[in-house]
């Protein structure tokens, strides 16, 4: 029987070694899985490579895991934020690699990956700073920057509700990420508000099919976690 | 001479965004322009984090931490509103069914060249979010900006000095002083919008060459 | 006020220009806007060049558009069928070319000409005829071949139900090809069961903004139809 | 000796298909496989039409015209299913999240290399569906075969003649004589299923040489 959601936390993310590479869903906060990522900062991984739009806010989640000197490189469109101090610090003393992306070619180049596309041909950034070194064509009349999928072993994203099939629905714009960041990981954790029987979630609405999940955790036992 | 404050500005954009017009408002000035599209117009926003039919704010005490827009403020969703995931966003935006983005800018070149996302400052922190995207994808972009810097300078240039959001995608230009449209023969001057400002004039502070509009 | 309701599929397809290029929706039956289709073939357009998965079934349908002869071109996956008597006849006439895709990559292709990109690389097809004479190239331990996006002017599509900003939601396996295809053409045309006032559909369950739509047809119109 | 039926064959193939498996069956005898899954386990059916959750066949009068498998019969979905688009769909092929893939073939060389599309022969029209995409993107692809072709020639060969479907992707071959797994250094028996065929007979049939396989 296929049973995906986990009793606790702790063993939904226990394999994450150091040097992983982790995608982290969430525009802003919302679709921010925090308590999950508060979760990986008491696992204890460390030298990670995070995907996310930002680089974190705060004091709270991935400006936390940040703070905490757990991220040795960043993949991401828009680090610099009002209250960004974790990473700004980091980053300007050198402690922090940064990848800037535009923000539709992360999506597209994590879409990618999970979709087997091998590379794929974007007019967005030709003839900036962004996409100098790259390759470029000239395709019907339009020029064009080849990018390439970004793969991650870890996804931690944040869902509404889930089955025990890992099936997701999410909650208006915190949806952003989670899809995309589910199918392009190895191993995909989510957290949700709550879980429902199979066959609770309307097939028409499933917007993670649970065949990119390979984890669930309830939001509930993580607020009991450490 | 009496310029344009902000919100002039923004309402002299919506006048010319038609009705049933998709559209993208970037953060700062250009999120006033929703606050003057005419009420017989209805216009479909987009915000780059998934929706599309984005609504007026959301009243005090009924925010949502789920529904916010791309500048990562509350916001709400109109009746006929659609949610989707960033790649599908982006999709719609690099896919060129946006029909109108509009975007502040530090400079505009003649060509239609924009930069706005970097100062080029050595130690500056570099972000771009949606920019580059929406200058690369949407089927026109409008740029609404103040025509001068602070020290009098033209931000319509010849040249971008600063790094580049785009290449050759600016359609038309607001400022505090003119309406200008971008062609692919130069800039052409569609109205004097600040109060008491000859073409003469408008033509020295310009950075560039200014033509008069031929009338449509 | 945005209304895309039309009152006759007639004037949903008025302007459709001999040698349009014309997607159609449907796998098999299901999907396949099978009235609209009657009324293109009442409304006259020839030299069409079609992308659908398959070559028609039986007399109905696709299958009467080629039958008519208004067909100059077709790109599909799947012309032979047991009852592609129409297609079959063209085609070994020399009166139909043909472009045989993998389904994956017509499926791909039409989502990259949605999605604004220029070309794609993917490792379906590497090493056979079907990627003959195209680019390949080896990315990260894996051959790919270059494809590029298949745009179309019309998208003939059928969805469950609309409201009048075009927004649409599909029934079951009858999505398949709907959704990238109105994202693909400059006019894409949806035949619906029903249509439903502003606000009715779910905005989390809507599968294809309206953005992506440019009119609507309701069937009980179509059935009316000459 | 004694062949085993498509049916014997397709009960085989369900036996290597480990609980919680995602799979997808091809038309013809694969399909035949899921009548055979243990009911211990749980497995995932993906129909290439955009679909996870495939159940069994409808009851006579149940069927629904917009709820159909890649063979474009009649079928129904099971709770927990979940329906997308074409693209979504090839994505999850492509991307390598289906665990099998069970194809049909004409022939299977001893490197993997699948041929089922095309005959080859000059007048046929050509049709390929997704076979491509799967053989190319399941993690795994089992192809089911008769052994023999009706003139007796090994369909397990050296190379190809027919055109090819994918290079390099079959892992495992499920014949009415034996299951083969296709390894980097050539084939490996796995298990001789003809009742009464010696390892040498079926060697002598067999296009390609064979190797025992090593106890796991």
């Amino acid at each position: 029987m296929i049973d995906k959601i986990f009793a606790t936390p702790e063993a939904a993310l226990a394999d994450v070694p150091d040097g992983a590479t982790v995608m982290i869903g969430g525009f802003g906060n919302a679709g921010m899985p925090s308590e999950l990522i508060d979760c990986l900062i008491a696992q204890g991984a460390k030298e990670l490579t995070v995907i996310n739009n930002n680089a974190g806010n705060a004091d709270a989640g991935l400006a936390a895991l940040i703070g905490a000197g757990r991220v040795r490189k960043i993949l991401c469109s828009f680090p610099r934020q009002a209250d960004s101090w974790h990473f700004d610090k980091l980053y300007r003393a050198g402690k922090l690699e940064l990848e800037l992306v535009p923000q539709g070619t992360l999506a597209e180049r994590i879409r990618a990956a999970g979709a087997g596309i091998g590379g794929f041909f974007t007019p967005t950034a030709f003839g900036t700073r962004l996409a100098e070194g790259k390759e470029t064509r000239h395709i019907n009349g339009r020029d064009y920057v080849l990018e390439h999928p970004i793969h991650a072993d870890y996804a931690l994203i944040k869902a509404d509700r889930a089955d025990r099939w890992g099936n997701l629905s999410y909650r208006k714009t915190a949806r952003n990420f989670g899809p995309i960041m589910a199918a392009a990981a190895k191993c995909t954790v989510a957290q949700v508000r709550e879980t429902v029987e199979l066959g609770e979630l309307d097939p028409e609405s499933v917007v993670t099919p649970g065949i990119f999940v390979k984890r669930v955790v309830r939001l509930a036992t993580l607020r009991k976690a450490p | 001479m009496k310029k344009l404050d902000r919100h002039q500005i923004a309402a002299r954009v919506a006048r010319d965004i038609p009705d049933g017009a998709y559209v993208n408002l970037g953060i700062g000035l250009p999120t006033l322009v929703a606050n003057h599209i005419p009420k017989d117009r209805e216009i479909v926003l987009h915000s780059e984090n998934g929706i599309l039919g984005l609504g007026p704010k959301p009243a005090a005490g009924t925010e949502d931490e789920d529904l916010i827009d791309a500048g990562k403020t509350p916001a709400t969703a109109l009746p006929g509103a659609s949610y989707f995931h960033h790649a599908d966003s982006f999709g719609m935006i690099r896919g060129g069914h946006i029909d109108i983005c509009v975007l502040g800018a530090f400079q505009v070149a003649a060509n239609g060249d924009i930069a706005n996302w970097h100062t080029g400052e050595a130690d500056a922190i570099p972000a771009v979010g949606g920019a580059m995207d929406l200058a690369a994808g949407a089927k026109q972009v409008f740029v609404t900006m103040e025509h001068l810097t602070k020290k009098g300078e033209s931000k319509i240039v010849e040249r971008c000095s600063y790094p580049l959001t785009g290449v050759r995608c600016v359609t038309r230009i607001y400022t505090d002083l003119a309406v200008i449209e971008v062609k692919a023969d130069g800039l052409y001057l569609v109205e004097i919008v600040a109060e008491g400002l000859s073409f003469d004039e408008l033509q020295r502070l310009n950075g560039v060459p200014l033509k008069y509009r031929a009338a449509a």
